[in-house]
This record gives structure tokens, sequence and C-alpha cells, in this order.
């Protein structure tokens, strides 16, 4: 019984704090603020690693693409597994807005995951001596960028929206078995890829020195991103709900 | 409806479309003939070059095997009809893709390690080839079932594109087989992997094939 | 025999990409009942059997059935292929083993066209094989999409008489059609 | 925070012939997120006068 209600209370709070208009409202509230402050932090963590850190004593200067290169691959995964999840909750719950979230990560998504792979070819020719590799990680990637482009490609090859948005998360789910292999990858076989330099289970492999604006790099990048998603969907929202009463207010 | 008419209705639908099942069996046939040709190399390359191209030619077939694979029953009104009159489409898509692989994969799979002896490789890694190419051309049908069940009505070219990203890994598996098979190390460790895989996505994927199709159904 | 409730739609509308189809649409249909669906082109005729038929989701509003509901059903597509003999195509919807089937065989003209290739037929002959499920299968419901399209008149009337036959058996039956046919329903106009 | 890792401004720039690869990276992130906050913006003026 109590958990009946339970459901009904969270069934009621999940569509009324997840319609189009509420988020609408409420991302317009926060997105300078988050644009500023990520925008500050990026660019401190990026002075900071490219003038101010000491040279790698194995690759030289070169090292300092980490702090763009770390950063991206980092969130074009966690991207693509925001993605699912929402694609999860869209198909669980029937929740508009999670579909219209999971549409919008793609572009982004596609284009975090192409600057990752082109900053790390260029990073691997004064390392490696040869700008492309095809060892697991560097493909699995690969795999990840096509991954983002068949989702969108097939998301615009439907005119019918919410028949577009049911096979988007249908792919986008199956394809979330993707993430699980290219973070282990690394470890299952041998490549010229280094093996992550920051877990969360263990000591990390670089010095602190280095490590702290690798860190506010991240921070900074993914505030960014999440920028971008938000500028994305609200797109979404403009080109889905234009019939919408409350929108036509809006403008 | 029972499982036997479901397999009967399927076993006709193949059967009596001769060119869906001979089609693939035949540009697998004349791969592996044309291959040697064009390689006028001593016998040893030919062996060692061949695990690849095997593999990639069964990938292919697969793909030949699976083109338009629901389109036809979509088309006309064939998935319509089953689900308004209370047909199961997972039964039907399970016993579909189980069909298409007796019918191609099996022979496929067959002919495979026969042309591996002829390409200059023991008989004991053909014995080894076997199971291993009868477990992935399953793997690689359900795959391709599934890019064509989301682009079912949008062509091939979304589907390759959206099921190329689940086959890659799929291919790097191979790629280690065939070292495996080779040296003859850790051979039974990746066919346990791959019959692992096969055992989990055989029953999940016509579910959720089946959950794709009603999407485009509606 | 009493009358039950076999299929029961309340407040239905569909809509696609934010833009209505219809709405507001209920009704209820007893056994004994039969129902025509009345509209002009692209009035959502075909979107509503389908959603009757429990294929779409209406976007708002539910659709009631009988439990253990049977439906017998033929869309406006014929869900035959055109590649395999006649026979064949019998044998994929389990009708070549009843025993019906011969007597109506000969009914429609069809009897020395088994070994014929369902695509050298005329619309016509395929559209009567495809009905020809609607004469064996015993169902509580019967849905039709267009029943009366390339039909000569005479076999309008056979599949006309059969149906009143049926709805007075006690089936319940749903047709659309553009055209006054001879089956005693009420209409249902969408537009 | 550490000292400056560099003695003069064409030191950073060289970086010991990395320099290049560095600056070449940074420059492809400036431009393409740069360059995806504009195309978002221009996409969300569009719908807005398509609204209006």
């Amino acid at each position: 019984m109590l958990r009946e209600i339970l459901i009904i209370v969270i069934k009621k709070f999940i569509h009324q704090f997840a319609s189009p208009k509420t988020y609408f409202y409420q991302v317009n509230r926060i997105y300078p603020w988050l644009l500023y402050i990520s925008l500050a932090i990026y660019l401190t963590a990026i002075v900071w690693g490219l003038f101010f850190t000491p040279k790698d004593f194995v690759q030289g200067n070169s090292y300092r693409i980490i702090y763009f290169h770390v950063p991206a691959s980092f969130i074009a995964q966690s991207l693509y597994a925001a993605m699912s999840i929402s694609s999860l909750v869209y198909l669980v719950w029937k929740v508009k807005l999670a579909a219209y979230l999971s549409r919008s990560i793609a572009p982004v998504g596609a284009t975090i995951t192409f600057i990752a792979l082109v900053s790390g070819s260029i990073w691997g020719i004064p390392t490696w001596g040869t700008w492309w590799e095809w060892d697991a990680r560097i493909t699995s990637t690969l795999i990840l960028f096509i991954m983002y482009l068949g989702l969108i490609s097939l998301h615009n090859s439907f005119n019918n929206f919410d028949k577009a948005d049911k096979l988007f998360a249908y792919l986008s789910i199956i394809g979330f078995v993707q993430i699980p292999i290219i973070k282990k990858s690394v470890d299952w076989w041998s490549s010229l890829h280094q093996p992550a330099s920051i877990t969360l289970t263990e000591k990390p492999a670089i010095d602190a020195a280095m490590l702290y604006p690798l860190f506010m790099a991240m921070i900074g990048f993914s505030g960014l991103i999440a920028c971008l998603v938000i500028l994305s969907s609200k797109v979404q929202i403009y080109k889905r709900e234009k019939t919408k009463n409350w929108i036509k207010n809006y403008v | 409806m029972k499982v036997k008419q479901s397999l009967k209705h399927e076993l006709i639908k193949l059967l009596k479309k001769t060119r869906a099942w001979l089609g693939p069996i035949l540009v697998f046939i004349l791969i592996m003939v044309a291959y040697p040709l064009t390689v006028e190399l001593t016998n040893q390359s030919l062996a060692d070059a061949f695990f690849p191209v095997l593999f990639i030619s069964c990938l292919m077939v697969m793909m030949l095997a699976t083109e338009g694979i629901f389109l036809e029953d979509y088309e006309d009104g064939s998935l319509e009809h089953l689900l308004i009159t209370g047909g199961s489409i997972y039964q039907s898509v399970f016993i579909k893709i189980l069909v298409h692989w007796c019918f191609i994969g099996i022979p496929v799979s067959i002919f495979g390690s026969l042309f591996n002896i002829g390409a200059g490789n023991t008989a004991y890694s053909s014995i080894l080839l076997l199971p291993s190419l009868l477990v992935s051309t399953y793997i690689f049908l359900i795959l391709f079932c599934f890019g064509n069940s989301l682009s079912l009505t949008k062509g091939s070219v979304l589907g390759t594109l959206i099921t190329m990203p689940l086959l890659l890994p799929m291919l790097v598996i191979l790629g280690k087989l065939t070292t495996a098979i080779m040296f003859n190390i850790n051979y039974f460790g990746f066919l346990i992997l791959l019959f692992g895989i096969l055992s989990i996505i055989m029953f999940i994927f016509p579910a959720i094939i089946s959950k794709i199709i009603k999407t485009h159904l509606e | 025999m009493q009358n039950s409730l076999l299929i029961k739609a309340d407040n239905l509308s569909y809509k696609i990409n934010e833009s209505k189809l219809f709405s507001g649409i209920s009704f209820a249909l007893n056994n004994n009942e039969a129902l025509h669906i009345m509209g002009s082109n692209g009035s959502g005729k075909s979107t509503l059997i389908r959603i009757l038929g429990g294929i779409s989701e209406p976007s708002k509003g539910n659709v009631t059935k009988k439990e253990n509901l049977t439906i017998s059903y033929l869309g406006h597509k014929n869900a035959l292929k055109s590649y395999l003999s006649v026979r064949d195509n019998l044998d994929l919807l389990d009708l070549m083993d009843n025993k019906q089937i011969d007597n109506l065989l000969s009914k429609f003209d069809l009897t020395n066209k088994l070994d014929v290739t369902l695509g050298n037929l005329s619309f016509g002959q395929q559209k009567k094989i495809a009905l020809l499920r609607i004469f064996i299968n015993e169902a509580d419901l019967i849905l039709l999409d267009e029943p009366f399209v390339g039909l000569d008149i005479e076999m309008c009337e056979i599949l006309s008489d059969h149906l009143n036959k049926k709805v007075e058996e006690g089936s319940g039956l749903i047709f659309t059609s553009h055209i006054a046919s001879g089956i005693r329903a009420n209409n249902f106009n969408l537009d | 925070m550490s000292n400056l890792a560099f003695n003069s401004i064409s030191d950073a720039l060289i970086m010991d012939g990395h320099g290049v690869f560095v600056w070449l990276v940074s420059l492809i992130f400036l431009v393409a997120i740069s360059l995806s906050f504009k195309i978002f913006n221009s996409l969300i003026k569009k719908y807005k006068s398509q609204i209006r």
C-alpha cells in the first residue's frame, strides 16, 4: 500500500518537474552562471597546465596535450552513459524530456569524441611516432564516434518523432555495452596506449603537480559541455514543442 | 501460436525463395575460390592471410543474407496481421534467425573449414575452426538482424552504419581467435567467450528486435 | 445469446508530431453488433482500426477489450507473399488443413489456381484469397480495413452475406469502407 | 602553484619542438567548442523566429 502511494508520488514528481516547460525556465536561470564559472575554471586550468607545470620526464612538453585530451575523452564516454540512462528513463517512464535530452546529447557527444580522437592522434605523433594505431582504445573511441553518428542519422531519418525517439533509445541502450569494453580494453589487450591516468580506486599514476590542473580542466570542461547540452536541448524543445502555447508565450 | 507452426511458416518463406539462401552461399564460395587466384605467392602466405579473409567474407555473407529480412513481412502486412491476431513476434523473430542460420550459417561454416584445408592449413585447425565459425555466424546474423530491424524501411546504408560499431568488438575477438588457433593457445577460452556472447544475445536480441518492430508498426 | 461487451473505446485521440488526426472518439461494441466507420481520405480510419487492433497506441484515452478476445483481421495490405504459390500462401495462414477450404475455393472460382504463383493473379483474385481467412477463422471480433476494394459485385454480396451471418451468430464486426455496403451496421463518422 | 616552466615567450611557443602539437590541439579545441556554441545559438534563433 505504502509502496504504491510512494510510486504514485514519484510519478507525479517526475511528471511535474520533468515537463519541458519547468526544465526550460530552470535551465535559463542557471545557464549564465554555469557558463562563466566553468569557463573561468577551464581557462585557469589550461593556463596552469600549459605554463606552470613541470615538463614530463619521458614525453617532454608534448604531454601538455593531456589537459585537452583526457577531459575530452572522459566526457565523450560519460556523455554516452548519460544519453543511455536518459533513454532508459524515456522507455521506462515515458518522460518526453528524457527523449529530448538524449537526442540533444548526441551531436555534442559526436563533436567531443571527434576532437578527442583528433587530439589523441596529434599527441601520438611526437610520443609514439604514429598518428594512428589500430589498438583497442583508439578503435573503440572510433566505434563510439560511429555510434554517435549512427544514432543521429537514425533519428533524422524518421519524420515521426515518437517513433524516432523510441528507436533512438533502443539503439543507445544496446550501444551502452560498448562503454565497459572501451573502459576495459586497455587492460584486456596489450596496446600502445597508456593505462588511464586517473582511476577512482587506485592512486593516480601521475604527479600531483600535474594532477591538480588536470582535475580542474576536467571540471571546467564538464561545465562547458553541460552548457552545450543545455543549448542543444533548447534547440530540441523549440523544434518539438513549437505548437505548444507556453513556448509561444515565452517567445 | 505454436512453435511448430512458426517453424513451418519460416521454412516455407525461406526455402521457396531460392535466391535468399542459395545466393549468400554461392557468394561465399565465390570469394573463397577467387581469393587464392588473386594471391600469386607461395602457399604459406596464402595460409597466413586466410583467416582474416574468411571472417570478413562470413561477415559480408551474413549481411547479404539478412538484407531486408523483415522488410518483406513488414511491407505486405504479415507482421501487422500476426500482431493483431495475437501471434508472438518474439517467437517469429527467434525462429526466423534460427532458420536462416540453419540454411546459410551452417553451410557457410562447413565450407569455410573445408576451404581452410585447401588454403594449406592443417586439418586440425579446421576442426578447431568449425565450432567457432558456427557460433560467430549466428552472432553476425543476430547483430545484422538488429541493425536491419532498426533501419527497417530506410535501407541498408543506415543499417550498416548502425550495425558496424556492434560488429567491431566481435571482429577483434575473432582476430584474437586466429592467433589462438594458429598457435593453439587458449583456444577453448575464446570458444567459451563466443558461446557466452551467443547465449546472452540469442535470447535477448529477438526480444529487443520484436520491440523495435512493434515500434515501426505503430 | 446474451449481450456482452467486446471492445470499448474511451475518448481516443491520436496525433502525429503534435498535429491532431482525430480526438474524443468513444464507442462500445457488443457482440451481435456491427460498426461501419466512415470518413474521408486521411481522416484516420486505418489508424483507428490499428489502435483497436492493439498495434498503435492512442495519444490519449484507452481501449478496453474483453478478456481473451480473439480477433480476425484483414488490413488494406493482404499479408500474402507474391512469390509463393496460392497453396503455400494458404499454408502460411494455416488454412490449408481446414475442411471448408475446398468448398470455399470452388465457390470463389479458385480451385484450379492453387499452384499458380500469387503474383500472377489479378488484384481481385488476390483479395479473395486474402479474405479466405475471414471466412474460415472463428473469432469474437472481426476487424476489416476497406474489405470491398477490388471485389466484383458478386463477391461483395457473398462477403456482406457472410459478415451479416457472422454478426447474427454472435461475433462483433468493425469495418471501414467508403462505399455503402450490404452490411447491417451502425454508422460511425470520423469527420 | 609551481613556478613558470618556461623562461621566455618564444620558449613557451616552441616547447622544445613540441609546441606545434600542443598549440595545434588548443587551436582545434578553441575552434570546435566556440563553433558548436555558435551553431546551437544560431539554431535557437532560427527556431525562435519560426515560432514568432
